[in-house]
């Protein structure tokens, strides 16, 4: 009779409740399973007695990390049924704002796994970084969290100041590449605990529709920015990272080099960004019909399905969130893993739970 | 494989559709485990899949794949409330059809087991269809706790 | 007079009334350095104490009476050996007075990692168990090192009182082995990089989890005192000159001391967590390896 | 007062040990909370610390409008903690429910189900906020500011785990 040990729903580990039952031997585990729905706050439902306008800010709140994913997702399905065009000013503030939102949640998804493996005061000099693309980002929307960005026809704001974005955008791709990466890929307890542990091999990865980071770390170069570009994506220039080792420490990999690539992205959408309005005029009416929205959010696509009847209220919103896709996939990584690498496995795959309950 | 090609080896190419958000067809007598096996043997990915009441007062199913970047997306009608699962071709849709389940009561035929994904285990399937009424008209102050509690004191 | 002299240490130097403080400001000083490290300006300095305090004003909670008698006791334990071992440091090798041998001090500072294991089994919890299970593996992995270092010690000295065995050993089995020694305290006191015994992400609060206010408060009193037993037993050990005078004594020891903290909480703050295993296999292979070498030493200069 | 509950006062004061329970929450509040322990705000300066247990806790932080799924848990939580103890509600969902109010599956506001100390608004609050808040939290642990009468009676936990679903 092996134990069973249950993580959760209020551990230590996880920022959100989940539970994951884990079979062990001794330190060793033999099976997984993950129960999620503790934030389940029936989202979807809600958003089909909701309005357009008040359904934006409802979908802000399927996530407090990547919320900004959500509103520009959402926006770009109405956009795409009413069949009006953003202005392009517009478009490379939404690629700025996306882009600083993946920097942010990067850095933050970098400290929570040096927490996880005890080092304590990495996890503080990732959020310390973090702080300064925090303060971008609420120059630019006035919050350091929920940005309210995203309107369909545009932005809410403009880019007062975007030297300062310029910046600290340097000051932080200065910093990863001279302290953060050179301390992930050389330190030896943090080799001894990331490399070889939690390896998703790519058939896997393709099996369970993995996507985001979490692929890209085992071999699938699938980016949407790169494979179906929105906004000013397809004008600006950029790497996808992939590493084909599909090991905790692939994804570390991957996800640092994405935090440089996304401040080059952020350079050049500032540097080529154009003048002219930011917004439409009017909210558009919304005609009948249905259509999916898709965009590259930090952790990977994100999904919206979007269904009208022409009132101004959807009749179905149906999400489909990175972590949704991903989590399936913690299971073959955490067979015949020790149990002291649960925590860190599942951390890998970057979750958001608040995201995949919905 | 391009999303053209797997159209004209599932023979519904001209009713297929290109939108702005991809390419988009109907078919009410869909193979679902044989558009899977397709999918699973030329590496095209599955997205996720999408289940919406229709007017009928079925179900309208999408499946939703991703062809070289290109979205695929295969509607198909559910009437009778079941439809064969794709969960041992494609482990990525076991969640989804659980969490449809869970939704709007839809069986999906040949799981040995469909647990709950959202809601608590032993709670009946169904949420959104049963309360689909409940709700149109939101007070944020009233929780539906209350709008429970307030049924069961008149009854 | 010997019994006096025993009172003294065990109630005044370097016993409670120095080591209580002593712990504290310990504690204090990891923290404090451990957020410096971090470019945070950290707890104030009465920060243990207050916690300490408190903790012992809690409300304890209600358990069934022999879970709640254990719960009590096992701790108190673990503080009353940890400060007999304390009592029990050659501070004054040659003072005389209550002079026990290395064994009985080796044993009373094993009580309290002992006595952790035992309260996580009682505490009835699945992480505290687990907590428990982990700190009993490393107990043996850690002294493996600890024994042979301090065998060395022995060897070399030729004999088992501790203020022999201060002032008689050599010098190159003495770096040696209080190199090996100084390597086992981080895992008694669960610092980085062998805390996996407190590995707060897996098992919450190891075998303390189900620990509450006063019970709670104790574990920390005795955790103050692990501190300043397990760096003085290096400091002690380290400054072996007979005829200093006392007041020189006592400072070098306290100053040997802070200086094991400063060093322990640097380390501490620039590793990760090792894994039970990887840990256990540290102490097997390097751990012992340095301890070995100075057993070997000590036999080549016999 | 005798030098002994000073001493405690000031202790209560001066060591306040936090669980955060998310119950429900999108991530914003929670994720604001552990900013606070960062270099920037740095709250261990006020000897506040995050503890793993329930069983070590002073202060109970909730973020989120309470989903049928955590209620037990909160509970269970809830009676964990010793006496005395603080709850805070961070954020503007366990105060209201906020946008989630009327979904079939959140059972909150928060303070049906257990006795509310402190609100924390803002959605999330900034972290400023949030150190403001476990300032108030504290100084009700401490006694030095009457606890508030609750705004609601708690509910039994059968009544709430049904609700909207029967």
């Amino acid at each position: 009779m092996s134990p069973v040990i249950t993580m959760g729903p209020f551990h230590p580990a996880l920022e959100e409740p989940y539970k994951i039952d884990v079979v062990c031997e001794g330190e060793h585990v033999t099976d997984a399973s993950i129960r999620v729905g503790f934030n389940f706050r029936a989202i979807e439902w809600l958003a089909e007695r909701k309005n357009y306008t008040a359904d934006i800010a409802l979908f802000e709140h399927v996530c407090g990390i990547c919320s900004n994913v959500h509103t520009l997702c959402l926006s770009r399905a109405i956009e795409t049924l009413a069949g009006i065009e953003v202005p392009e000013r517009a478009q490379y503030i939404r690629v700025v704002v996306a882009e600083a939102e993946r920097l942010h949640s990067h850095l933050l998804w970098a400290g929570i796994a040096c927490e996880l493996i005890g080092f304590e005061t990495l996890f503080m000099a990732c959020f310390g970084l973090r702080e300064k693309i925090m303060d971008v980002l609420e120059a630019i929307s006035g919050n350091r969290v929920n940005y309210a960005m995203n309107r369909p026809g545009g932005v809410n704001r403009d880019i007062a100041d975007p030297g300062a974005v310029l910046a600290a955008v340097r000051a932080i791709a200065d910093a990863t590449s001279k302290q953060l990466i050179p301390v992930l890929t050389t330190d030896a307890t943090v080799r001894a605990r990331c490399a070889g542990v939690g390896v998703l091999t790519r058939a896997d990865a393709i099996a369970y529709g993995a996507v985001g980071p979490t692929a890209r770390a085992s071999g699938l170069p699938q980016d949407i920015r790169a494979s179906a570009p929105y906004e000013a994506y397809d004008r600006l220039l950029f790497e996808v990272p992939v590493r084909q080792e599909g090991d905790v420490f692939a994804r570390v990999v991957v996800r640092a080099l994405e935090i440089l690539e996304s401040c080059r992205i952020i350079e050049q959408a500032i540097e080529q960004m154009p003048a002219g309005p930011f917004r439409g005029d009017d909210y558009p009416k919304v005609p009948a019909g249905e259509v999916c929205s898709r965009i590259e959010g930090p952790r990977g696509e994100v999904f919206y399905y979007v269904a009208s009847d022409g009132s101004d209220t959807p009749t179905r919103v149906r999400v489909r969130t990175p972590t949704f896709a991903n989590m399936p996939t913690a299971r073959p990584m955490v067979l015949g893993q020790t149990f002291a690498d649960v925590p860190l496995i599942q951390a890998s795959l970057d979750p958001c739970y608040s995201c995949t309950d919905r | 494989m391009d999303a053209e090609s797997i159209l004209h080896m599932l023979d519904v190419e001209s009713a297929a559709e290109h939108r702005t958000d991809g390419w988009w067809v109907d078919v009410p007598d869909l193979d679902v485990r044989g558009l899977a096996t397709l999918m699973r043997t030329r590496e095209v990915r599955f997205v996720t899949l999408t289940g919406t009441p229709d007017t009928a007062g079925g179900y309208r199913l999408i499946y939703h794949w991703d062809a070289d970047g290109a979205l695929l997306n295969i509607a198909t009608t559910v009437s009778a409330g079941c439809i064969a699962s794709i969960a041992d071709i494609w482990p990525a849709a076991d969640w989804v059809e659980r969490e449809l389940r869970d939704y709007y009561a839809l069986v999906f035929e040949g799981r040995a087991e469909t647990p709950t994904l959202m809601l608590l285990e032993g709670d009946e399937p169904g949420l959104f269809s049963r309360t689909s009424a409940a709700g149109r008209e939101i007070d944020p102050a009233v929780t539906a706790r209350d709008a429970a509690e307030a049924e069961r004191k008149e009854s | 007079m010997t019994v006096v002299r025993g009172l003294i240490s065990l109630l005044v130097f370097p016993g409670a009334l120095f080591a209580l403080p002593a712990g504290w400001f310990m504690m204090w000083l990891q923290r404090k350095i451990n957020a410096r490290a971090q470019g945070r300006i950290g707890p104030p300095f009465f920060q243990p104490f207050f916690d300490f305090v408190k903790l012992l004003a809690k409300e304890p909670v209600v358990r069934p009476r022999l879970q709640g008698f254990l719960m009590t006791v096992l701790p108190l334990a673990a503080v009353a050996s940890t400060l007999g071992a304390i009592a029990l440091l050659p501070v004054f090798p040659k003072a005389g007075g209550f002079s026990g041998d290395l064994v009985l001090l080796v044993s009373l500072i094993e009580v309290g990692p002992l006595c952790a294991v035992l309260g996580g089994f009682v505490s009835r919890s699945l992480y505290g168990g687990i907590g428990a299970s982990r700190e009993a593996v490393l107990t043996l992995a850690y002294n493996v090192p600890f024994l042979i270092a301090l065998f060395a010690l022995v060897a070399s000295a030729g004999s088992f009182s501790l203020a022999g065995v201060a002032l008689a050993a050599a010098w190159p089995v003495r770096v040696l082995a209080l190199i090996a020694l100084v390597a086992c305290i981080p895992v008694k006191l669960h610092l980085n990089p062998f805390s996996a015994a407190s590995a707060e992400q897996e098992i919450y609060a190891g075998s303390t989890t189900e620990y509450d206010g006063p019970r709670l408060a104790l574990w920390e009193l005795a955790h103050a005192l692990e501190w300043v037993a397990l760096t003085g037993l290096v400091a002690s050990l380290a400054f072996p000159v007979a005829d200093a005078a006392w007041p020189v004594r006592v400072v070098v020891f306290v100053a040997v001391s802070v200086a094991l903290v400063v060093v322990l909480s640097f380390a501490a703050a620039s590793t990760a967590r090792l894994k039970l295993a990887q840990t256990a296999r540290w102490f097997l292979l390097c751990g012992s390896g340095i301890a070995l070498s100075a057993l070997v030493v000590a036999f080549v200069r016999l | 007062m005798s030098l002994l509950d000073s001493l405690v006062r000031t202790a209560r004061r001066r060591s306040p040990w936090l669980f955060h329970l998310n119950a429900g929450s999108c991530n914003g509040c929670d994720i604001e909370l552990v900013a606070c322990l960062t270099p920037r705000y740095d709250v261990e300066q006020l000897g506040i610390r995050l503890e793993a247990s329930p069983r070590h806790a002073d202060i109970i932080v909730v973020s989120g409008p309470v989903t049928r799924t955590t209620l037990e848990a909160l509970q269970t939580v809830y009676a964990q903690v010793p006496d005395p103890k603080v709850v805070v509600a961070l954020g503007s969902c366990p105060a209201s429910c906020n946008m989630f109010a009327g979904s079939p599956t959140v059972v909150g506001p928060l303070d049906r189900i257990i006795p509310v100390d402190v609100y924390v608004p803002g959605c999330p609050p900034r972290p400023d906020a949030i150190v403001a808040g476990i300032a108030d939290a504290v100084a009700i642990l401490c006694g030095d500011v009457p606890r508030p009468e609750p705004t609601h009676v708690p509910v039994v936990a059968d009544a709430c785990a049904t609700g909207g679903l029967s």
